[in-house]
C-alpha cells in the first residue's frame, strides 16, 4: 500500500455475539484516505460484522468488540455512538436495506439529511441522489415498504449519501439490483471517490465488480483475513479467479456445467 | 467441560427429537422431577406449600397457557385473567350444578368453557394485529369482570357474587391437606406441560410460530392463519382456564370476580415476557420471578435493613419492594432481552465451552 | 452427501434427461395497479412442465408482483391464471400451496425465531395428517409421521449442505445461508412448481454455482418446474429454458435466452450493452 | 333532549381528559415503537410531585397560591426531565434495537420503580392540587330545555388545555425535522442510528415531553380526583382511546377520546340500566374493537405494513 | 419460651387503597404498643405483632395469612379487605384461627352457628343499610313518608358494594320507595355517567357504598352535577377523613354512617399519645391519631385483645391463648358501658356483647356529617331492625351450610 494517509485503521479486532459466539478472530485492515477498499469473502465470513464493528452498530445486535482497536484518523472510535460517527463523516449502508417502512422514499432520503443543518445543502443532496437514481424520483411519494427490492436498495444507498459522508461503508450495495444499476452504483462510487474524495470500504459478493473498481482488497474466511493485496493483483491470483470470479482455468464456466462436488478450498481453517 | 454434547451422537432422528437430547439435561430434569415429587413434599413446610409452591405451580400453568398464545403464536393477550375467570366459574357451575360431579372433569370442563370464550374473543385476531389486538383481549377482560358480577345465574345466585367450593376429592382421596393440593397441582402441571411441549414441537406448534414470525409467508406455504390463530386461542385459553379453575378451587377456595382482575392478566403477560417468549420452561422461570420475588423481597428486606441498622417503616418497605422489583426487571432485560429462559440457555452454552471463554 | 452428489452427477450434462412437457401454468392478461402505480399491465405468458422459466427486468418492473399474483398474495384487477387446466380469477394462498406451488422470497421471509430445521419442517405442514390431539399426545402414528417428515427434511438439509446449522435460529445465519434455508423450506413442500425470487442475490460466484446446482438438480431429478427471477444474466442465460422480460409492468420480450439476448428492446431496457 | 345533549357534552369532555393521558402513550410509541406501560405511573409521579411541592412551597413561605402552583409546576417539570434522562441512561440506551415486547417489559419495570419512588418521596396519602379550577356547575339553556344543560367549567378548561396541547404537538410532528426523525426511529432503531440520528438525545427529549404531558394530565386529573395512587389507573381508561385513534397519531388521540368518551357515557346512561349498569368500561373497549374491525390500524394510525 | 400473644396484621400501605388502609393499620399497631407500654400486655402476656403488606390483593393476602398463621401464639386475623376475607373464610376452620371483620365481610356471617370462625363485629352492610333507611325515615317523619320516594344506591361494583342490595330491596318492598341501582366500576375514578344518571333521575337521597378514591370522586362529581351533598349518605367506609379531605368545602353537608367517634378527647387516645407517640414510638404521623379510621383500628385491636383477655378468664390467666381459645373469647365478649369506660372507650362506641348465635355483638351505628373541616354527629344511635335482618341472616346461613354440606352447630358445640 502506498504511504497515503490511513483514515481507518482496524487493528486485530475480535467480535463476540451474545457473549458466546466468537465471530471475528483478529481482523486487521487499513483504509487509506480517498481509497476504495473491498472486503470479499463467502457467506458468513464476517464481512458484515466487520463493518458493523467500525460503524458501532454491533450493540443493537448484542455483539461487542472484545479485543483490538479501531481508529479513525488516529482517534479511537470504539466508544463513540453511531451518531457521533456520522458527525465525523462515517456512514454505513446496512445490509438488507433497512428502509424506514412507513416513511415515503423522499422522507427516507430527507431523514438521511438529519445531521445536515443547512437546508440548501439538503435540497442539493436530494437532487443529486435523484439524478443518480431517477427511479427513486418517480417513486418518491410511495411508502418505502411498498417499493420493490431494488428500489429499496437504491433508497438505502441514497439515504446514506444524504449525510454528506467522507467515508462510506457499503454492505453489499449490488444486491438485488439490475445489472445496469449495479454498473451505475459502482460508477457513482468511482465518481464520488474521484470528485469528492469520498473513501469507500465495501463488502461485496460481486467480486468481479468489486475488484474492478477498488484499489485494494481483503479476503475473509471464517472471521479472519486470509489474503490481501492491491485489487489488480488479487484479480490475477489463480485461487481468487477460481473461487471468486468463477473463471478458474481460463474460461468462465457455464453455471449449467459446474461440477457438483464440493470444491471449496480453505486457505486457513 | 461439565456440560457438553461431544460424544453424544444421535443415531436416530427420534433420539434427536427428544425433548432433552443431551444426557446432562435428562439427568437434570429427572432430578428436578424427583425433587418436585418426593423431596420437596418431604421437606417443605405448610407455608411453603400453601403460600409459595401451590400458587407458583398454578401460575406457571397459566403462564404456560399464555405463552402458547403470546409467545408461540404472537397474539398479544391482556385478557388472560378473563380466561382464568371463565375457567373458574365454568368449573364451579359444573361442580355445584351437576350432582356428584367429580373434580377433575369439572376442572377440564371449566377449561373447555374458557376455550369457547377464548375462541370467541380470538376471532378479531383474524383481522386485528399486534398491540391493537390488546383491545380485543382487554374487552374480554372487562366484559368477564362485569359478567360475573352481573349475571346471577353464573354465581349460583349468590347475592354478593362471591362463590366457593369445598370437599374436593380425586378418586375418593380428599384434596385438602397442603401436600395433597400440591401434588394435585403438580400432576396437572406436569401432564399439561408435557402435552404443551409436544404440541409446540409438532406441526401445530410450527404453524403457530410461523404465523408469529411472518404471517404472509406462512400463508404462502399453506398454513391457514385462521386455523393456526384460533387453535392457539383455543389451546391457550383451555390451559389458562384450567389454571383458573385450580386457582379458584385449590388456592382460593372462595373467590370474587376481582380475584381475576386485569392486574392478574398483566402479571401473566409479564411472567411470559420475563420468562421468555416462546419457551415452555420460560413460563416456569417467569412465574417464579413474578410470584416469588416480591414475597422474597418482602421478607428479606426487613432483615437486610435491620442488618445495616436502619429501621424502615412498613410503608417504606413496601415501596422499596416495588422499586427493587422494577429495577430487577429492567436489569434482567438488559442482561438478556429474551428472558430468563434464554439466559439459562446462554449459561448452558457457556458451560459447554467451559473452561474456555469462547 | 454421497447421495446428493450422485443425484446431481448423472444428469448434469445440460439437462438431456429432461422432457419439457405441456403448459402447466398459464398467465393471461394480468393487470395489477396500486393506486396510481401500474405494477403489471396486461401480462401473459406460460410455463411448461419441467422447464426453467426466468423472469427478468429492471428494478421495479413488476417481477415480484407477478409471483405474488400467482401466489395469491396480490389479487390482480384483471386477467386470469390457469394452473393445470383450472382457471382462476385470483388465487388463494392456501389453495395455491395445496396445488403444489412453492415459493422463495426476495426479502427473506423466514420465520426468524425458529431453527433451520423447524423452518424447513414448516414446508411439510400441508402433508401432516395427525390432528391436534394426536400431536399433543405424540403417540404412535403421530410420532412416526413426524419422524418420516424429519427424515425427508434431513435429506434436504444434506442436499443444501447446511447440516451444521440445523438447530441455529435462522435470524443468526448470514444472509446467503438464509437464502438456502428459504429454498429448503420451499423444497420441503415437494412442489410441482417452484417460484424463486432472486435466490442468488448476495452470493459470490462459487455460492451461486452451488445454488444453480441445487436448482438444476431439483429440476432434473424431480422434474420440478422452476420460475426464476434473477438479476445475474450469467445465471439466467445459462440455466433457463425460456425467459420473460418485463419492463415497468409491460412484457417486452419472451423467448429462449438467445432470442432474448438479441432482442434490441431488451438490450435497451435492461441488459445494456455490456452483455 | 336536554339530557341527551348533557350526556353528549359530558362524554365529549370526559373524552378530552382521556386524550390527555392517551397523548403520552402516542408520543412514546411514535418515537420508539414502544408501548409505554409506565405512562400511568408517570401521571401519578408528576401529579404527586406537583401537589407536594405546591404544599411544601406554601410552607416555605410562598404564600401566593398562583406563584406556588406555577413554581411547583416548574419544579415538577424539571423532575420529569431528570426522570426522562435517567430512564434513557439506565434503561433505553441498553435496549436499542430490541423487540417491542422487551421494551414493553422494560417500561413495566420503570412503572414499578416510579410507583415505589413516587410514594417514597412524596407519600401515599391523598393530596390536593388546587389550581383554582371552578368546581360548581353552570346550567345553560335553561329557557330551551327543561332543567337546562349542565356544563362543567372544570371540564371545559381541561378540554381546552388538552386541545391546545394536541394542536401544539401535532404541529411539532408534522412540521419539524425531528418529527420525521422520530418516525424513522420508531420504524428501525438501527437504521436510524446508522444515518446519524442521535437516538439517545431523541429519547430524552421525547420522554421528557411525554413526562410533561403526563404532568399536565396528572395536574388536571389530580385537581379533579385528588392525587393518590388510583391516578395511575386512568391509563386503562385511556387505552381504548389510543388504540381507536391509532397508536401513532396525535390528532387520533383527540378524536379517539371524543368517540370513546361519548360512546361510553351514552351507553352507560341509555343501555346500562337495561342490563344492570356498569358497562361503560367494557363498552369502551368493544366500541374501539368495532372500529378496529373496520380499520385495523385505528382511525388515524399508520397502515400496518405486511409485505413479502 | 416467652409468653407472647401474636397478632398478625394484614394491611395495605401502598396501592389504590393506601390512603384509607394506612390510618386503619396504624391504629391497630399503636393500640398494641400502648397496651404493652401501659399494662405490660394482657395479664403479663406480652403482645407482639407483625405487619404484612397485601396491597388489597387477594393472593398476596392469602400468602400473608399462610406466612403468619403458624407463628406461635397467633390470636386472630383481620384481613382488612373483603376479597381476602372470602378466601380466608374457607381456610380458618382448618387452621382454627378466628377471623374478625369489623364492619365489613359477609353479612350472613353474623350467624355464628353457621360461621363458627367469622366475626363481623359491630355491624354488617345489612345493618348499615337498615340504619340508613331508618334515619331517612326519621328525617322525613316516619316510614310511611318514604312511600314513592326515590333512593339511589351508588355502589362500588364488587361484592362489597353489592352486599346491601338485598336488604334495601327488602326495605323498599316494605315501605314502597323506589330503589335505583347505579354501579361504579372499581376503582371508581370515572363516574361521570353515574352522576349524569343521578342528575336525570333526581333521587331524593343517594346512598354511597364506596371505598377509597371512589368516595372523594363521587363527592366531586356530585358537586359538579349539582347534586346536594346533604342528601347523600355514605356507609361507614365512606365516612372518614381521606374521603372528604381534598374535597374540602365541596363535601359540606355530606353524611355518613359512623361506628365510632373521631377526635382526641377519649382517654384511650390520650393514653396512646402519652405512651406511644410522646415516646416517639408512634406508627404514623401524630396528627392522624384520633381520625375516624384510626379510631376504628383501635376498636378492632381492642376487641381482639379483649377476646384474649376474656379467653384467659376461662382458660387460664397469664397464659398464651390458642386460636380456638381466642375464638371462644370472641364469642363471649361482654363489653358493657362500665367496661368500655374502663378501657378508655367511653363515648367512642356502643357496648357490645357476642354469643354463639350472634357473632356481631352490636348492630348500632349513628350518622355524622362533614362540616367542611371535621365530622360532627348528626343523629343519635340507631339499632338495625332485628326482625328484618334476622331471617335474612338465618336463610343465608342455611344456604351456606347446605352448599358446604355442613350442619348447624349444636348447643353443645356452642359451649366449647
Ligand atoms: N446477531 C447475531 N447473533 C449471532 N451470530 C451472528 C449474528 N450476526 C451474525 N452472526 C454470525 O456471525 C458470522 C458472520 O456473519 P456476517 O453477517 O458478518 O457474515 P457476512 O460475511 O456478512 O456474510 P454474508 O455474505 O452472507 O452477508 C456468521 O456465522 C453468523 O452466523
Ligand atoms: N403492495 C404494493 N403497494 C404499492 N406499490 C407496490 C406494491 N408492491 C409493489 N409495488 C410497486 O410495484 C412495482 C413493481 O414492484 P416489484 O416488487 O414487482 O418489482 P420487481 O420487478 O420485483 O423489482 P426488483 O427487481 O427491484 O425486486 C414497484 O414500483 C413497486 O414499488
Ligand atoms: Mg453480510
Ligand atoms: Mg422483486
Amino acid at each position: 500500500m502506498d504511504p497515503k494517509k490511513i483514515v481507518l485503521n482496524v487493528n486485530g479486532i475480535e467480535v463476540i455475539y451474545n457473549s458466546v459466539i466468537l465471530v471475528l478472530k483478529g481482523v486487521s485492515l487499513q483504509v487509506p484516505e480517498g481509497g476504495i477498499v473491498a472486503i470479499l469473502g463467502g457467506n458468513g465470513a464476517g464481512k458484515t460484522t466487520t463493518l458493523r464493528a467500525v460503524s458501532n452498530l454491533l450493540k443493537g445486535e448484542r455483539g461487542a468488540v472484545t479485543k483490538g482497536s479501531i481508529e479513525l484518523r488516529g482517534e479511537r472510535i470504539e466508544n463513540l455512538s453511531p451518531a457521533d460517527l456520522v458527525q465525523r463523516g462515517v456512514v454505513q449502508v446496512m445490509e438488507g436495506r433497512h428502509c424506514f417502512a412507513h416513511l415515503t422514499i423522499e422522507e427516507n432520503l430527507l431523514t438521511g439529511g438529519y445531521t445536515r443543518k443547512n437546508k440548501g445543502e439538503v435540497a442539493a443532496n436530494l437532487e443529486k441522489v435523484y439524478t443518480y437514481f431517477p427511479r427513486l424520483k418517480t417513486r418518491r411519494t410511495s411508502q418505502a415498504a411498498y417499493t420493490s427490492g431494488g428500489e429499496q436498495q437504491m433508497c438505502a444507498i441514497g439515504r446514506a449519501l444524504m449525510t454528506n459522508p467522507s467515508i462510506v461503508l457499503l454492505d453489499e450495495p449490488s444486491m438485488g439490483l439490475a445489472p445496469q444499476i449495479v454498473q451505475e452504483v459502482f460508477d457513482i462510487v468511482r465518481d464520488l471517490n474521484a470528485k469528492e474524495r469520498v473513501t469507500f470500504l465495501l463488502a461485496e459478493q460481486n467480486t468481479n465488480m468489486a475488484l474492478q473498481y477498488s484499489d485494494y482488497g481483503y479476503i475473509m474466511e471464517s472471521g479472519r483475513v486470509v489474503m490481501d493485496g492491491p485489487a489488480a493483483d488479487l484479480a490475477n491470483n489463480e485461487d481468487v479467479k477460481e473461487f471468486y470470479l468463477g473463471v478458474g482455468g481460463g474460461e468462465r464456466k457455464s453455471f449449467r456445467d459446474v461440477k457438483s462436488y464440493k470444491r471449496r478450498k480453505r486457505w486457513l481453517a | 467441560m461439565i456440560y457438553r454434547e461431544n460424544g453424544q451422537f444421535k443415531t436416530t432422528y427420534r433420539a434427536d427429537q427428544q425433548v432433552f437430547p443431551i444426557l446432562q439435561d435428562r439427568l437434570f430434569i429427572g432430578l428436578v422431577l424427583i425433587t418436585a415429587f418426593i423431596i420437596v413434599p418431604a421437606m417443605a413446610s405448610e407455608y411453603w406449600f400453601r403460600a409459595l409452591l401451590i400458587p407458583f405451580l398454578i401460575m406457571a400453568l397459566a403462564a404456560l397457557g399464555v405463552n402458547i398464545l403470546v409467545g408461540y403464536c404472537g397474539q398479544i393477550s391482556l385478557g388472560s385473567g378473563a380466561f382464568m375467570a371463565v375457567g373458574a366459574y365454568g368449573a364451579y357451575n359444573f361442580f355445584v350444578r351437576v350432582p356428584n360431579m367429580p373434580l377433575v372433569p369439572a376442572i377440564l370442563l371449566g377449561g373447555l368453557c374458557a376455550t369457547a370464550f377464548g375462541i370467541l374473543f380470538g376471532l378479531p385476531s383474524l383481522r386485528v394485529k399486534g398491540l391493537y389486538l390488546a383491545v380485543a383481549t382487554l374487552a374480554a377482560q372487562f366484559f368477564s369482570d362485569w359478567m360475573f358480577l352481573r349475571v346471577k345465574w353464573l354465581v349460583n345466585d349468590s347475592p354478593s357474587g362471591s362463590v366457593g367450593v369445598n370437599n374436593l376429592q380425586v378418586f375418593g382421596m380428599p384434596i385438602d391437606s397442603a401436600v395433597s393440593k400440591y401434588w394435585f397441582c403438580l400432576v396437572m402441571l406436569v401432564v399439561i406441560a408435557m402435552l404443551a411441549k409436544n404440541l409446540v414441537r409438532s406441526a401445530i406448534g410450527r404453524e403457530w410460530m410461523a404465523i408469529r414470525d411472518m404471517d404472509v409467508a406462512a400463508a404462502v406455504i399453506g398454513i391457514r392463519p385462521m386455523y393456526a390463530k384460533l387453535t392457539a386461542f383455543a389451546v391457550s385459553s383451555f390451559i389458562v382456564g384450567v389454571a383458573g379453575a385450580l386457582w379458584a378451587f385449590v388456592y382460593l377456595g372462595t373467590w370474587e370476580p376481582a380475584a381475576f382482575s386485569v392486574d392478574l392478566s398483566f402479571r401473566l403477560l409479564f411472567m411470559v415476557i420475563i420468562g421468555g417468549l416462546g419457551s415452555i420452561i420460560g413460563a416456569f422461570y417467569g412465574a417464579a420471578f413474578i410470584v416469588l420475588l416480591p414475597i422474597f423481597l418482602n421478607q428479606v428486606l426487613p432483615a437486610l435493613a435491620s442488618l445495616v441498622g436502619i429501621t424502615i417503616s412498613t410503608a417504606g418497605l413496601s415501596h422499596a419492594e416495588l422499586m427493587i422489583f422494577g429495577a430487577l426487571i429492567v436489569w434482567f432485560l438488559i442482561v438478556e432481552p429474551h428472558g430468563l429462559a434464554k439466559l439459562w440457555a446462554t449459561g448452558k452454552q457457556k458451560l459447554r465451552l467451559w473452561p474456555f471463554p469462547h | 452427501m454421497s447421495e446428493a452428489s450422485q443425484l446431481a452427477d448423472a444428469p448434469a450434462a445440460s439437462g438431456t434427461g429432461r422432457k419439457i412437457g405441456e403448459v402447466i401454468l398459464d398467465v393471461q392478461n394480468i393487470s395489477l395497479a396500486f393506486g396510481g402505480v401500474k405494477a403489471l399491465t396486461d401480462i401473459s405468458f406460460n410455463v411448461k412442465e419441467h422447464e426453467i422459466r426466468a423472469i427478468i427486468g429492471p428494478n421495479g418492473a413488476g417481477k415480484s408482483s407477478m409471483l405474488n399474483c400467482i401466489n395469491g398474495v396480490y389479487q390482480p384487477q384483471h386477467g386470469s391464471i390457469t394452473f393445470r387446466g383450472k382457471t382462476f380469477d385470483h388465487m388463494n394462498s392456501h389453495e395455491v400451496a395445496v396445488m403444489g406451488v412453492a415459493r422463495t422470497f426476495q426479502n427473506l421471509a423466514l420465520f426468524k425465531g425458529m431453527s433451520v430445521l423447524d423452518n424447513i419442517m414448516t414446508g411439510r405442514n400441508l402433508r401432516i395428517k395427525s390432528n391436534l390431539f394426536m400431536q399433543a399426545l405424540r403417540i404412535g402414528p403421530a410420532e412416526r409421521e413426524e419422524m418420516r417428515h424429519r427424515e425427508f427434511v434431513e435429506h434436504i438439509i444434506d442436499f443444501l449442505e447446511i447440516q451444521p446449522y440445523r438447530k441455529t435460529p435462522v435470524g443468526q445465519l448470514p444472509y446467503g445461508l438464509q437464502k438456502r434455508v428459504d429454498l429448503g423450506r420451499a423444497l420441503a413442500m415437494e412442489p410441482q412448481v417452484l417460484l424463486l425470487d432472486e435466490p442468488m442475490a448476495g452470493m459470490n460466484v462459487e455460492e451461486k454455482q452451488d445454488m444453480c446446482r441445487f436448482v438444476l438438480d431439483v429440476n432434473d431429478e424431480f422434474g420440478t418446474t422452476v420460475v426464476l427471477i434473477e438479476h445475474d444474466m450469467g445465471v439466467v442465460m445459462d440455466i433457463s429454458d425460456r425467459v420473460v422480460v418485463l419492463d415497468y409492468g409491460k412484457k417486452i420480450g419472451d423467448g429462449t435466452p438467445d432470442e432474448v439476448r438479441n432482442n434490441p428492446e431488451v438490450i435497451n431496457a435492461y441488459l445494456g450493452t455490456s452483455h | 333532549m336536554g339530557f341527551f345533549l348533557e350526556t353528549l357534552l359530558g362524554g365529549l369532555m370526559a373524552g378530552m381528559l382521556y386524550s390527555l393521558v392517551a397523548l403520552g402513550f402516542v408520543l412514546i410509541f411514535k418515537a420508539s415503537g414502544v408501548f409505554n406501560f409506565a405512562q400511568g405511573a408517570m401521571v401519578l409521579f408528576g401529579a404527586l410531585a406537583m401537589a407536594r411541592f405546591a404544599e411544601w412551597l406554601a410552607g416555605w413561605g410562598v404564600t401566593n397560591q398562583i406563584a406556588a402552583n406555577v413554581l411547583a409546576f416548574i419544579i415538577a417539570g424539571a423532575i420529569m426531565f431528570v426522570v426522562a434522562w435517567v430512564i434513557e441512561m439506565l434503561v433505553l440506551r441498553h435496549l436499542v434495537n430490541q423487540e417491542a415486547a422487551t421494551l414493553l417489559m422494560a417500561t413495566l419495570g420503570i412503572a414499578y420503580f416510579l410507583e415505589g419512588l413516587g410514594q417514597t418521596l412524596f407519600g401515599n396519602s391523598i393530596y390536593k392540587i388546587d389550581i383554582g379550577m371552578p368546581k360548581d356547575p353552570v346550567i345553560a339553556f335553561e329557557s330551551v330545555f327543561q332543567g337546562g344543560i349542565l356544563i362543567n367549567k372544570e371540564d371545559l378548561i381541561a378540554a381546552l388545555i388538552a386541545a391546545s396541547l394536541v394542536a401544539l404537538l401535532s404541529l411539532f410532528f408534522q412540521k419539524t425535522n425531528t418529527g420525521r426523525a422520530l418516525r424513522a426511529v420508531a420504524d428501525d432503531h438501527q437504521a436510524a442510528q446508522s444515518i446519524g440520528i442521535p437516538l439517545q438525545r431523541i429519547w430524552v427529549i421525547i420522554w421528557c415531553v411525554a413526562g410533561v404531558v403526563a404532568l399536565v394530565a396528572g395536574m388536571i386529573w389530580g385537581s379533579k380526583l385528588g392525587v393518590q395512587f388510583s391516578l395511575s389507573t386512568v391509563a386503562l381508561r385511556a387505552l381504548p382511546v389510543v388504540i381507536l385513534g391509532g397508536l401513532t397519531s396525535v390528532p387520533g388521540a383527540i378524536i379517539g377520546g371524543l368517540i370513546i368518551g361519548v360512546g361510553e357515557k351514552l351507553s352507560e346512561v341509555y343501555i346500562g340500566p337495561m342490563v344492570g349498569g356498569g358497562i361503560e368500561i367494557w363498552f369502551a373497549y368493544v366500541l374501539a374493537l368495532g372500529f378496529l374491525l373496520v380499520r385495523p390500524q385505528g382511525l388515524f394510525g399508520e397502515k400496518i405494513i405486511d409485505r413479502v | 419460651q416467652a409468653k407472647e400473644q401474636f397478632f398478625p396484621l394484614l394491611s395495605y400501605r401502598t396501592g389504590p387503597y393506601a390512603p384509607n388502609g394506612t390510618p386503619w393499620a396504624n391504629g391497630k399497631q399503636d393500640y398494641i404498643k400502648m397496651i404493652n407500654a401501659r399494662d405490660g400486655g394482657v395479664n403479663g402476656v406480652k403482645l407482639t405483632f407483625e405487619e404484612c403488606e397485601t396491597g388489597y390483593a387477594t393472593d398476596r393476602g392469602v400468602e400473608c395469612y399462610e406466612r403468619l398463621k403458624s407463628r406461635p401464639g397467633v390470636a386472630l386475623f383481620d384481613p382488612q379487605a373483603t376479597g381476602i376475607t372470602f378466601a380466608l373464610t374457607d381456610k380458618v376452620p382448618n387452621d382454627k384461627i378466628p377471623l374478625i371483620t369489623l364492619g365489613y365481610g359477609l353479612s350472613v356471617a353474623q350467624d355464628g352457628q353457621a360461621f363458627k370462625w367469622n366475626f363481623p363485629l359491630m355491624g354488617s352492610y345489612w345493618t348499615g343499610a337498615d340504619i340508613l333507611i331508618q334515619h331517612l325515615a326519621k328525617k322525613e317523619g316516619g316510614f310511611d313518608k318514604l312511600k314513592g320516594k326515590k333512593i339511589a344506591l351508588v355502589y362500588h361494583d364488587s361484592p362489597f358494594g353489592k352486599e346491601p342490595i338485598p336488604l334495601l330491596q327488602e326495605r323498599s318492598k316494605m315501605h314502597g320507595f323506589n330503589l335505583e341501582l347505579i354501579p361504579v366500576t372499581a376503582p371508581g375514578v370515572e363516574q361521570k355517567a353515574a352522576w349524569l344518571q343521578v342528575r336525570q333521575m333526581r333521587p331524593d337521597f343517594v346512598l354511597l357504598w364506596g371505598w377509597g378514591v371512589m368516595n372523594s370522586t363521587a363527592l366531586k362529581e356530585a358537586q359538579a352535577t349539582g347534586y346536594p351533598r346533604d342528601k347523600m349518605y355514605g356507609v361507614w367506609w365512606a365516612g372518614a377523613e381521606p374521603d372528604v379531605k381534598d374535597v374540602g368545602d365541596g363535601a359540606k353537608g355530606y353524611n355518613a354512617l359512623a361506628l365510632n367517634t373521631s377526635g382526641t378527647q377519649p382517654k384511650v387516645i390520650q393514653d396512646i399519645l402519652k405512651y406511644v407517640h410522646d415516646k416517639g414510638q408512634g406508627t404514623g404521623p401524630k396528627d392522624e391519631v384520633g381520625s375516624v379510621l384510626y379510631t376504628r383500628g383501635l376498636i378492632i385491636q381492642m376487641l381482639g385483645i379483649e377476646a384474649v383477655r376474656r379467653a384467659q378468664e376461662r382458660f387460664g390467666k397469664g397464659k398464651v391463648m390458642t386460636g380456638e381459645q381466642v375464638r371462644w373469647g370472641l364469642e363471649n365478649l361482654a363489653l358493657d358501658q362500665k367496661r368500655l369506660d374502663a378501657l378508655g372507650f367511653a363515648g367512642v362506641m356502643r357496648p357490645l356483647s357476642t354469643s354463639c348465635s350472634d357473632h356481631m355483638g352490636s348492630t348500632w351505628a349513628r350518622v355524622h356529617t362533614w362540616d367542611g373541616a371535621k365530622w360532627n354527629f348528626s343523629s343519635d344511635w340507631y339499632q338495625a331492625d332485628e326482625q328484618i335482618i334476622k331471617p335474612m341472616v338465618k336463610a343465608g346461613g342455611e344456604k351456606y351450610l347446605a352448599d358446604k354440606k355442613l350442619t348447624r352447630r349444636t348447643a353443645a358445640d356452642c359451649q366449647s
